[in-house]
């Protein structure tokens, strides 16, 4: 089992034939993804890395039937690019797009919600179920089959976390890369929830970062909800207020988001607490036994 | 993060007919009996234009009577510094006579992925400083925008005089344009006066989205509240950020960076740089940051790098390129892991630099160059 | 039992200050509806026919929890006043209003559908259960409590019609009065969806009128769902095209719309399609026989 | 139904940026020589403004190469009548080289309750006449607007050159932003021409919301498809239609008010005006009601009150006070039923009207009063 992908997933890339969607079309085929289609306005009736392009989403879905988006649009025309993932009924929408005005988020969000069609980003690195498929644009080297859950905001800094836990034998259910925006389309409770519900996931790695108060409203969440244990890592504990750290979420404003209130949330809820990345491992092999 | 000026925001509220007091710029003293005697009446107040807060404690606002007390002001504003910022304008403004002080703003809330409308009888004061129970708080469906009853209720709520309590609704519906229409992350008046039954938005607070700015060309080159380097880095879209302290870390990924940083602190190093490289492993890109690290003279260098994305050979390559052309006058310590890590780690090598692939490892040694007793 | 309103209904009275608002929550209470509390701006602490008025919908919800808001609100107003209702979390709108802008019922339409409310109306009578609750305005003294219920789009013509079916001694479980307007809250289909499902409606009269096609889809709904017997009636027979019969949705536009092709297309559908309205009552006896 | 001129939604467009042909309104021949020697260029189109369709069969058309043709033109179009409706303006346009005719509008849905965008190639006949496969439709949520992908799928259906396809987009944008700012039922360009690679609007057809005009005060006095009769009636805010025949009905409730004429009609009579007095039983709206009746001058006028909401006596009251001061030239028969309904009878037989309880006996009567054979 796993949660949100898995080798049932039928991809559509939206942006296919752009320089990443291209890139990461062949990165999730080698991994062992079913990409069905592909769209750009104007490049139908080509192919990308043997997957066939139309000239829009619905014909796309028309012709190939897909259950997953994987958007590599630029952010300017996002808004437009989800709006017509969601008009052509597709329920589950990867914006790896960075840059994605929050405003037009904001719009994205409470469309999708309405409609029925879940995001995950903007501004991320998808979502992989090892031995089932991957979309975005994460490593396909690190994953290693197995029953550890990772949910984080950020990208290398997971792959780092997630290549640690292959080299100690620990392998994943799945790992959703949230995204570092400050609207995020999947939260961390979200994300909690479903591996809550995944039978196969036995332990569960969150790392977050400074910024909003996500990691708080999730440590309320593991307190009540989750009864599986949590590994968390908070990295900005260095950061100083005010100053946006390269992710347009990961800023402390009036006081609000530091590392520290995190890590004190996670650690009332009962979750493991990571001084650094590198102990993650060792944590969860703690929780598991 | 682009925080307009006073002066930059009313303007902006002025399109939006939202009520502000006579006033005007001035670059220099000349400007001042300009001003005053023309649309200006006096008695005026005199504000030096700079981003950061607390200006009323900082003396950046003065007051004068006469036009020779305003040109005096001016004259000893302009040029001064207010935390390391040089004012460069001032606007003069009549001075109104004040039956009360309000607060109100429209921002974002990121825990329930709403705008929120935020208001206060006790205005004037820093937002923070004022007490919970003191603020009234509207959440926005981003499609509908305030609705008609709520802005009467927050007219109830400030207690406001029919003409005043009238004008509100007028007001926050322009908030809301100009959060909406302008991407505005803040959008605040403080505080907003009460003069006579009506209201005058005294001061202005306007904070844009860096990422709408391709839809706001107008503004694409102001800034925030960011030291002179991380105002270049941010021009050059390289995200930057001075720390205070020696150590910089070039990293991919802003987890990753500031994950590198926390490393560096838990061994007892002081992080100085924050430079994310992004996804890139463009040569180019990469010697451009390298270069702007060099500017803020760092003690020494860590490049942390996890090739997932990016490929470590490229990165390698484009540091190596960079240290020929201009060679760093810090040391460099590096750790890379990931694709192609074996070439990477080769390839710094050979230029010459300290290369590990354990982190605590490369953080020790990076902490013992900084030579701190 | 009925639909949407009966014994246990609470009655805030939107509006309850102005004439119509008074007059008709003296007739909703001398009907024995239970009207809890009224809201107009500015009014609050006075009463108005022995009900609190509340200066807003959620001071009113907070003190008296009210399940249904009835809206007597001049049409210019209306819609915020629904957003109000809506907000303050009531599942269920009546709006008596005439005259709406189309535009803004839209509007109305999406956000109470978003958030979990229903609406009645505009431009409508009401909504009333004998012996339970009446909503609105349709007059007391025409009801019966029974088996039939009732759904139409006008007014004065239901009360003829309701009438009737007194005076032949057949009672009613909920009279429902979707109103005139060219975009109703509720529609047939939803009507007859609450009386397929209400196991005391034996016989539904359904009393449509020209413009619009909601007749023919309330047609298709019978034939394919419905198994309790309609006898229906259809105003307009008489009338010119391209001209706007008093209620502003009754106009037939470019050939849809006519009184016949309702009649036709419910015909089909098995219902009984009076000539008169004054036939209703013994072509509902037919059907309960 | 406020039904605006071709000019008048010209104005409108020119207001939202649509293209247009250079044109102006003349009201008299001494206004065409100021046209076309300024802004309008020769070849002209001479265009009678009326709200009837069809002006194209009907010679409400013209073409003119020089200014005395188009003299002409306009001189012969002022004051005549087109299925009863008198030119007091027309629009001189230059004429466009046309290279294709397109249609696109923007209406309700009222089965969807949803905004519709309708598209075609086939521009420049009725929609009604063009085949169902041959029109294009996009259903519009109300707070979202028309969607980027959604334009740019119009564009590539319509096979449109590259710049018109640009300007597309624009075009169906103003469409949305004036059917819902302007509060239209109807927004519709037929036929959108395309002229050289371009778009131009070359004609309008906007119907407004009556319900709306109090946001849009400037058009509360123009009129629809209505006789001067239903168009003062109209203006007086009473629902009056005007359907051929000699028998009025005056009732309350719209429902009402059809189901009795359609009554009239199945007993073989001829119906004549609707009347619906709506929910009121305010002595002066009903006075004036009956007076607006007689203005219809119709055989005889059936008057069926079912009184819910109104009281039977007080519209009796009305009525009677009505006849006496204006007695009637026809003669009345009434049909009385609900609140108050015997002290409403006995009001209308004091004053000698035959008044019944049973409908049908009731309409049995009036046809005979119509006296046909």
């Amino acid at each position: 089992m796993s949660v949100l992908v898995d080798g049932s997933s039928r991809i559509l890339v939206k942006g296919i034939t752009g320089h990443q969607g291209t890139i990461h079309t062949r990165g999730m085929k080698s991994f062992g993804t079913n990409v069905v289609a592909g769209d750009t306005p104007g490049k139908g009736g080509t192919t990308v890395e043997g997957v066939p392009v139309f000239n829009s989403t619905q014909e796309a879905v028309d012709a190939t039937k897909p259950n997953v988006a994987c958007l590599f649009v630029p952010a300017p025309y996002t808004k437009d690019a989800l709006f017509e993932t969601v008009d052509a009924g597709i329920p589950l929408a990867v914006i790896i797009t960075e840059h994605v005005p929050f405003h037009d988020m904001l719009d994205m969000l409470y469309y999708a919600k309405a409609n029925g069609t879940r995001i995950i980003g903007p501004n991320c690195p998808g979502v992989a179920t090892p031995g089932g498929a991957k979309v975005g644009i994460m490593p396909n080297v690190i994953f290693q089959k197995g029953n550890v859950g990772v949910v984080s905001r950020s990208g290398t800094l997971t792959y780092e976390i997630v290549n640690g836990l292959k080299e100690a034998g620990l392998g994943q259910t799945t790992c959703i890369g949230l995204g570092g925006d400050p609207v995020p389309g999947t939260t961390f409770i979200d994300a909690l929830e479903l591996f809550q519900n995944d039978p196969d996931t036995k332990a569960i790695v969150m790392v977050g970062e400074i910024g909003g108060v996500a990691e708080e409203e999730a440590a309320a969440y593991i307190k009540a909800k989750l009864d599986k244990p949590v590994v968390s890592y908070i990295a900005g504990i260095s950061a100083p207020p005010g100053k946006r750290m390269g992710h347009a979420g990961a800023i402390i404003t009036r006081g609000r988001g530091t590392a520290a209130s995190k890590m004190a949330a996670l650690t009332d809820a009962g979750a493991k607490v990571a001084k650094f990345p590198y102990e993650i491992p060792s944590l969860v092999k703690e929780s598991l036994r | 993060m682009v925080k307009l000026l006073e002066w930059q925001g009313k303007e902006i509220f002025r399109r939006y007919n939202i009520p502000l007091p006579k006033g005007g710029v001035a670059r220099s003293v000349g400007d001042v009996s300009r001003l005053l005697g023309g649309t200006v009446p006096l008695p005026a107040v005199i504000k030096a234009q700079v981003r950061v807060g607390g200006r009323g404690k900082g003396g950046a606002l003065r007051f004068a009577n006469t036009v020779a007390e305003a040109e005096a002001a001016v004259s000893d504003l302009i040029g001064k510094e207010f935390k390391g910022e040089k004012v460069q304008e001032v606007l003069v403004e009549e001075k109104m006579p004040l039956a009360g002080e309000l607060y109100v703003s429209i921002t974002l809330d990121r825990s329930r992925r709403k705008p929120i409308l935020m208001y206060s009888r006790e205005g004037g004061v820093e937002i923070e400083n004022v007490a919970d129970e003191q603020i009234g708080k509207i959440w926005i469906h981003p499609s509908v925008g305030v609705l008609e009853y709520e802005k009467r209720l927050v007219a109830n709520r400030m207690k406001l005089p029919a003409p005043a309590a009238k004008e509100l609704g007028g007001l926050i519906e322009a908030l809301w344009r100009i959060f909406r229409s302008e991407d505005a992350e803040l959008v605040e008046i403080n505080p907003l006066g009460i003069v006579g039954d009506h209201l005058v938005a005294l001061d202005s607070k306007i904070i844009l989205e860096d990422d709408a700015l391709f839809r706001h060309p107008a503004y694409q080159h102001e800034g925030g509240e960011m030291t002179p380097l991380e105002q270049k880095a941010h021009e050059k879209g390289i995200a930057f950020v001075e720390m205070g302290g020696d150590i910089g870390v070039i990293a991919n990924g802003a987890g990753l960076t500031m994950a590198t940083l926390d490393i560096i602190l838990e061994n007892g190093g002081r992080p100085g740089v924050f430079l994310d490289l992004g996804g890139t492993d463009d040569p180019a890109k990469v010697s451009e940051a390298f270069a702007m690290m060099g500017e803020a003279k760092p003690k020494v260098v860590f490049i942390n790098v996890f090739g997932g994305v990016t490929r470590c050979d490229t990165v390698a390559t484009g540091l190596v390129n960079e240290m020929k052309r201009n060679p760093p006058a810090f040391p460099l310590v590096t750790r890379i892991r990931g694709h192609n890590e074996k070439e990477g780690m080769a390839i710094l090598r050979d230029a010459g630099t300290q290369s590990y692939s354990d982190i605590a490892e490369a953080v020790r040694h990076v902490v013992q160059l900084e030579g701190r007793p």
